[in-house]
Parts: C-alpha cells; structure tokens; sequence
C-alpha cells in the first residue's frame, strides 16, 4: 500500500486543529510551503514539537497564533539574532512553553519510536530545565549505587511534517544523512512530507539510495513542492535565502510588521522566488 | 612578536586549549571556536579530528540530529564549546533568559544541548566574547546548565575555561571557581575585576595572554582560512586575513 | 586521524582473550576470514555477542574452545538445521550460554551507544528467558499504574567485529542498510572490520553512500578481505556457499569431525574458494 | 474442486487468516508462510504490505535489525508468525529445548525475537507442522514465550491461531485454551485428539479445513511463485507446482 500523492492544500488539510506536530531543525528539510499552506487554512492550537529546535517555521506559527503549546530546545534565527514572534509573545504567555534541550527531545521520540513509555538520560540534573519539567522524572538506576538518572516520557506526536529532496512513485522518501527525519516518521503516528521532486525509480531498489530513504509504510501522504524549504535551504540543493530572512526579521520585529508580512507573503498564495 | 587581531588572539587562545586531543566539536554559530579547533587539528599532524556542525566536508556524522549526543556520552568527544547569555562563578551558564521564569524580561533562544554536553563532554569551552558585569553575573537567572554537580552525579564533564575578550580563566572543579590565568591586550587586571560580576580567584602569575606564533598566523590565514570559509565565509574573509 | 589498516593477522592480534566480541547475524556482514585467523592465534576466554543471532561464526569459535560466555537470541544453521557444535557443547556446559531475545540484545547495544546505564524494553514479562537472566531488572514504568517493564543493562563489547563490503583510504566503511553494524560500530569500545575491497573516493563525500556509512571515527582497524564472508554469503555481492556450509553440518555432528574440519579450512591458512 | 497439495491447503489456511491486514511480517526460515502472505497481499489488490525477512525485493526495512521490533512496537505490524518445539494449550511456546535448564536434554537454536513479538504483534499465528504430543505437550519445559499474561502487563498482541499439519486451532485470549476449528484432509478429529498433548475446546462446527478456492491456486503457482522464488527458490519450484 503506497502512500498517496496530495496537492499541497490537501497535504495540510490533513493537519486537523489541536495535534501535537513535530518539525525538524533548519538544517534538516523544513516544509515551509506547507506551513504556509497551514496559515492560510487557519490552523490552531498546536502542540507545536521542535526536533530539536526551529527558526522561521515556529515563527510563523506562533505569530499567526496557531500555537498553544511549543516543546523546543531553542527558537533562532540564527546569525540574524533572536525569533521576534517567539521572543515577544514567549512572555506575553500567549502560548505555553516546554523549555527542553536537544537530545531529550531526541531521546523521547526514540522512546515512542520503539513503543516505550520512557527513555532514560543522563544529564540535566540540577538544571533548571529539569527543575521545570514536572512532567519529567528523576529515578535511581537499578544497577547502580546512589545514581539518579532522568527518565522522560515518550514523545508520540500524532503527525510528523517535512521537506525532503526526494519521493519515490510508492511514496517511499530519500532523505540521505537526515536520520532525525526518520525517527519522526517511525515515532509520529502520521507523517506528511513535501519533496523538491518526485523520482522515478524505485528509491529501495538502489543499495545506495536505499540506506538513506524512509519507506512508505510510513508515509502517511507526499506532495511535490518544489523549493519547498524556502526561505531556508535544502542542504545540496539551495542555500538558505539570507535576504528575506532578513527582512522577515526587520518586519517581525513588531506586531505590526508581522501582519504586513503574513498579508504578503503568506495569507497570498505566491510561488517561491 | 607577530602582529594579529584582537580575533586570532581569540582563535589562538582557544586552539591552545586543544592541544593533544583526539576529537574536538564545534557547535553551530561557531566561528572563532570553529577556526581554533581547525588551527589545533593543523597543528597535531593529522592525530586531532574536528566536527564542524553547519559544515559539510568537516562533519562526518551520519545517525542524524542525535548523534552528537550518544557521540558524546560514548566518551569519543574531547572538548566543546559552549557560551550564555549569563554566567556565574560557580561555571553555571544561562541560555534562557533574564527575570523570574517562565515570564521573563528578556527571552533568549533556549538551551539547545548544553544540559546534557556539560555533563558529558570532559574539556568544556566557555566562551563570551562581551566581557561585562551584564554577562559574568554572581548567579544566573536560569540554569540551562549546572557549572558543576554532586559527587553522586554521573559526570565526566564539566568546564575548564571562560574565554571573554578581556581574559582567560581556568575553572578549578574541586573549588568550583574560576580563576584568572591571564588577560589579553588592551585589558588589564583591573579592567576584569571591575567588569566581572562574580567572585574568582587569581594565578600567581596572571601574564597577558599570549598571542598566536608566526607559524599559527600564517596556518590560520592560509589552510585554516580556507577550510572555515565553507561554513563561515563571511567570517573568513574579514577576520582572518593580514592585517 | 584516519583508521589504521592492517593485515588479517595483523587485525586479530588486536584482539586479546578474554574480552566481550560483538558479532553480526548471517544476513549482516560475518567476518568470517578474521574469524579462521583469531583461531588460528588461538584466542580464548571470550565472551561472544551474536548481534542478537549467529551460525558457523559462533560454531567454530565454540567447537575451537575459545568461548567461555555466549550471549544470544538463537544459534542455528539456518535450514542446514542445528548448529552442531553449539547443540553439543552447551549441554556439556563447556561454556556459560545467556539466552537472549533478538530486541533486547539491540535495546543493550543502543543503550551503551548512548551512554546509558540501562534501556527499558516491553515484552519478556512471564517468559523463562527472563527469569534465567538475574542480570536484568522488572521495574514499575513510574508514568504508568501498576505497570511493570523489564529494564536491561547496556552492553558494552570491548570490540565488535564484522565484514562490510567497502572502506575508504580514510578508514570510513560502508555498510548500506545493514545498520546493526552502525550501533555496535558505536556501542563498542572499539571496532574491527573487514572489507571486500578499498574505495578510492571518499564515501562521506557523496551524500548516496555517506548515509550508508560508519565514520572512521567508529573505526579501530580496517583489513582487507576478499569474499571474507565466506562460506557465508554478502549481500549484493555473493551468495552463501551451500555446498561448503552442508560439509560443515555434517563433519561437526561429532568432535573428531570437527577437529578434522579445524585443521583442514581453518589451522591452514587457505584462499575463500 | 481444485485439486491441491498438503503444502498448499496450508499456504491457503494461513493466507485466509491474513484477510484484510495492512502488514504482515514473515520471520527468516518460513516459506509456507512467507507464500501465504503475498497470496494474501495479492488478494488485497494493493492493500496489504508484506516484509519478508531474508528477502530484498520484499523486504523495505533500512533501520537495521531493530527495525522489524520497533515497527511492531509501533503497532504497524499486524500479523506475524512463530513457531516452537513446544507448543502447550496456553499458547506457550519453547523454542530452546528440552529438559531443565539450562543442561538440557534436547537444545534447539534459541527465542529469537518471540519473547517480544509474541506480546506486540495481534495476530501472532504459530505453525508447527509437526502435530504430535511430543510437539503439542501439556506444558513447555521451558517458556521462550507465554501465551497469555497478567491483566497489567502491556500486551497488545498474542496468539491468534495454531495451524499444524493436521488442524487448525483458533486460540481463545479470555479462556486463555484453543479451540479446534477443522480439520485437514487425511487427518480426523480423533487423530487430532490422538496427537495432541495438551487440552482445548472444540468449536460446534468442526469441518475440513477448506482448500484454496481456483483463483488462489492460480496465483500461487503464478504470480506469488515468481515473488517466493527469490527468498526460497527450491520450495518455489518443488512446492507450488501443479500436481
């Protein structure tokens, strides 16, 4: 059973209100056509998962105030300074927030990737992330002697989206190096993913292709989007376009400017430069 | 003596830290830390191996976002780097934010992987170019990270310097403080202690700390250069050439 | 610092007695050259992984004396039937067998890969496999009621050792899908492979073969070894010799057999047919 | 009606029990089951996936020997099929040997991945060809895998079915007993009850267990003879040939 091949308005119609959704890193395959696609049909109330962090797209999101709940290990914009939306509403409370960090993100997805309840981990013991966290736990390792370690809950999100080089005609993704793609789609119980095109042979047929693709079973459904990432890139194929970034950081900076710019550059379909 | 930059000042600094070791990785956003671990990795005569996050040719990973970390805890990882809005004497370091949490005055990006390389990564970098009582603070407001831990708690890791652009400290892990090893040109003793909020003890010795060598110059302008300019050109074309 | 390569001598020699090795299933990459060399140096006192199954590897270390710990999900001939010397000798207690499951010998590799002391797996609960294991823990999942979950140690071999079909001048060695090479490259202290034959490009430079591959960082020590699987089969590239594994079966049903097996295809150095 | 062999009546029992799943994973060593499967998937015109173990056209796993464990924990493998040396009327299966362990007096290759999968995968479908007491025995000497447990212990899955080369046994998860459903050509209820070791039920209706109808024939000497061919050519060409 393959997976189906959507446009991309019914690629996020299949993105109901109310859903934990995990994205990935900007350096990752971040489906930004689809996100916008996602504004426009007025999304709200995400448990918005970065894995593990997010720039623009959480952005977005939260500026369009289709954000309840965000669990990151960082929002940036990276070499162009903080996320204006995130920053300014973070302490409005206009959304809940789950301070987090990078590989217990990691980690509780591996945990629902293999049916667990939990994941141990070590670290963060004495940080005020713990410390926030109630919903995580402090427990001793049985086999040791006076040895806490943290045991997080599994992070099962219910639909996983991203922006890969690749599909195959059976729906299978090539995603190459980007393994965090495929532990969201093994953990998530939907993935949906946009590509930059669709390839015509079979991706599992080629050994080397084949070690970096997620086959279809869990693939929930594919649209072709060409330059889907952008305004980020798409490592070995476009770089980030620096320049609206920029001048989505210059617009974000108020309330204001982030509504000129959803009016234009979002809330209007309008194809990738 | 060479002349350099306030900048390879920086790079050299750092790379001297490295000396000696088998693997050293460099986080994103990471420049001057990346060209010192590409300085060092000249230096040791192809024994020493980098990772660059951002970086394609200098960054072999290839198990996904997590691989730095299970890297880590591996125990293949020799040093790291990482920075704060906010750090205290007690090596704490703040990501987060300053005021009461979850509400905060200012809101900073998070703290990505820092509560768990600190505990992991034995040889831990601070660094904090912006050297000011607004940056080196008695207490943080937020411990992304704790400077140091209970016996009891599993930790190979930890800090071992603060590098700013006035000084270098080294953390003593039994103390729990830092201590000031030597300050760079253009500062002086007096200089960090008025714009160091926290308490720290002093080297006998505090020297100004020493510039990079001819030989490291003349690496970090040429190969090093060429190597940093894939992930950070920018940086590679303004700061790490001749003066 | 590139991984050293050396001779198949060479690379055994770096395997002392008495540590925990860590080898692949049939269908993985069976070192199976390095194998006849580490007897022929006359290794001993091993503990032997099968990561989680094994089949002549496992047959001729035990039939040679050098395995005083076995821990594995199965060891079989596969539809040649029994393992001769394995069905003869843990009867005979010449070596301790711990009798494992196939996932939970993945979830203790994966937690030594992340440094953890342990890894929560579901199932066993019942099972006599879990109650001959005093090594491994039933805990309460303390996010759930009154739900127990059994808690496995991690498993740290000293080395693990396999057969892949390509390394790099660098030492990088691709593996293509078969990643349970990858987590115990990353679980071990150390890694040993062999390879049928060196690649002149650098593997992580091309992004179809870098997401197939183990970096040189993993890797110890690399040898060349042509048709080095054999009498096993490598997938893609040759098959198993069913001919030659059917002689073994029959020549290992009794201990003079064996021995007379030993001397001819394994004592004396010979070229894989 | 077709004329069939014992081989495939059981290919055509385990397919029929396959009816309507998205997945069905096939264990290595498991031609019977494996051909059952993509009858079955051939029959569902494109619903049903099947992963054979062992197979490369058949088999889309990339995530290593793990894969096949963390899907089923996933809840994405619907069926699957073990075996046992021992089999007991509670759906307790031995697949390491006979006698006390571990010095044991009959030693068989090892649990494999029963011990989890028996718990995760629904429809878990033992087969054992061999029906006699010495295989369906009173209770197993040694439990790779239990067929029921406790009330709190996470167990989506479980025995669905026992097909032998005599009968087929459907298993009762609130009875925690099987329930003789038919029986094959050649075979009786009396025969049956003479070979089996241990106690079960029987349904009202015990019949035959029905042929594969025409059309199934057709493609498993066709089509899914083709398919099995490539992990088990000799049981392709010796087995799935019309008489």
């Amino acid at each position: 059973m393959d997976a189906p091949f959507l446009s991309l308005e019914d690629l996020v119609a299949e993105i109901p209100d109310g859903i934990m959704l995990a994205v990935p890193p900007d350096y990752s395959g971040v489906a930004m056509a689809a996100t916008r696609a996602l504004i426009r049909r007025g999304v709200k109330n995400l448990h918005l998962l970065a894995v593990p962090t997010s720039g623009i797209q959480a952005e977005l999101l939260i500026g369009a105030g289709a954000v309840s709940t965000l669990e990151a290990a960082a929002v940036t914009m990276g070499e162009l300074g903080p996320a204006p939306r995130f920053t300014a509403l973070v302490k409005s409370g206009a959304f809940a927030l789950k301070d987090s960090t990078c590989p217990a993100i990691h980690a509780a997805l591996q945990a629902a990737e293999k049916g667990l309840p939990f994941m141990p981990l070590r670290g963060l013991i004495g940080s005020d992330i713990l410390a926030f966290r109630p919903d995580w736990r402090v427990a001793e390792n049985p086999f040791g002697d006076n040895d806490p370690v943290v045991l997080l809950p599994a992070l099962r999100p219910d639909i996983a989206l991203f922006h890969a080089p690749l599909a195959d005609r059976a729906g299978n993704v090539w995603i190459g190096r980007r393994r965090e793609l495929m532990v969201m789609a093994h953990a998530a119980r939907r993935t949906l993913v946009t590509v930059e095109e669709i390839h015509d042979d079979d991706l599992l047929a080629d050994e080397r292709m084949a070690s970096g693709t997620i086959p279809s079973l869990y693939i929930g459904a594919v649209a072709e989007a060409p330059r889907g990432a952008w305004p980020i890139g798409l490592e070995g194929r476009y770089e980030a376009d620096g320049e609206h970034l920029a001048l989505y950081v210059r617009a974000a900076r108020t309330e204001d400017g982030f509504r000129r710019y959803l009016a234009e550059h979002v809330l209007v379909e309008r194809r990738a430069a | 003596m060479a002349e350099f930059s306030h900048t390879e000042l920086l790079v050299g600094a750092v790379a001297r830290m490295l000396e000696g070791l088998r693997h050293v990785a460099v986080g994103a956003s990471s420049p001057i830390q990346g060209a010192a671990a590409l300085l060092a990795r000249a230096l040791s005569g192809g024994r020493m191996r980098v990772s660059v996050l951002g970086s394609r040719t200098n960054n072999f990973f290839t198990d996904g976002g997590r691989e730095l970390f299970d890297c880590a805890a591996q125990g293949r990882i020799d040093a790291f780097f990482l920075g704060g809005g906010q750090i205290d004497g007690q090596g704490n370091i703040n990501l987060v934010g300053i005021g009461p949490y979850p509400k905060l005055d200012v809101r900073w990006p998070g703290s990505f992987g820092s509560a768990y390389l600190y505990f992991l990564v034995p040889r831990v970098i601070l660094f904090r170019e912006e050297h000011s009582v607004r940056t080196l603070v008695p207490k943080v407001d937020f411990i992304s990270a704790p400077g140091t831990s209970a016996a009891n708690i599993y930790r190979p890791g930890g800090p071992y310097a603060l590098l700013t652009g006035k000084a270098l400290f080294l953390f003593d892990r039994a103390l729990r403080r830092f201590r000031l090893e030597s300050v760079h040109p253009f500062s002086s003793v007096e200089d960090v202690a008025a714009n160091t909020g926290f308490e720290y003890d002093r080297a006998p010795d505090i020297g100004p700390t020493p510039g990079p060598p001819a030989e490291w110059l003349a690496l970090l302008r040429g190969r090093v250069r060429d190597e940093i300019a894939e992930t950070y050109p920018q940086f590679a074309a303004t700061a790490l050439s001749a003066p």
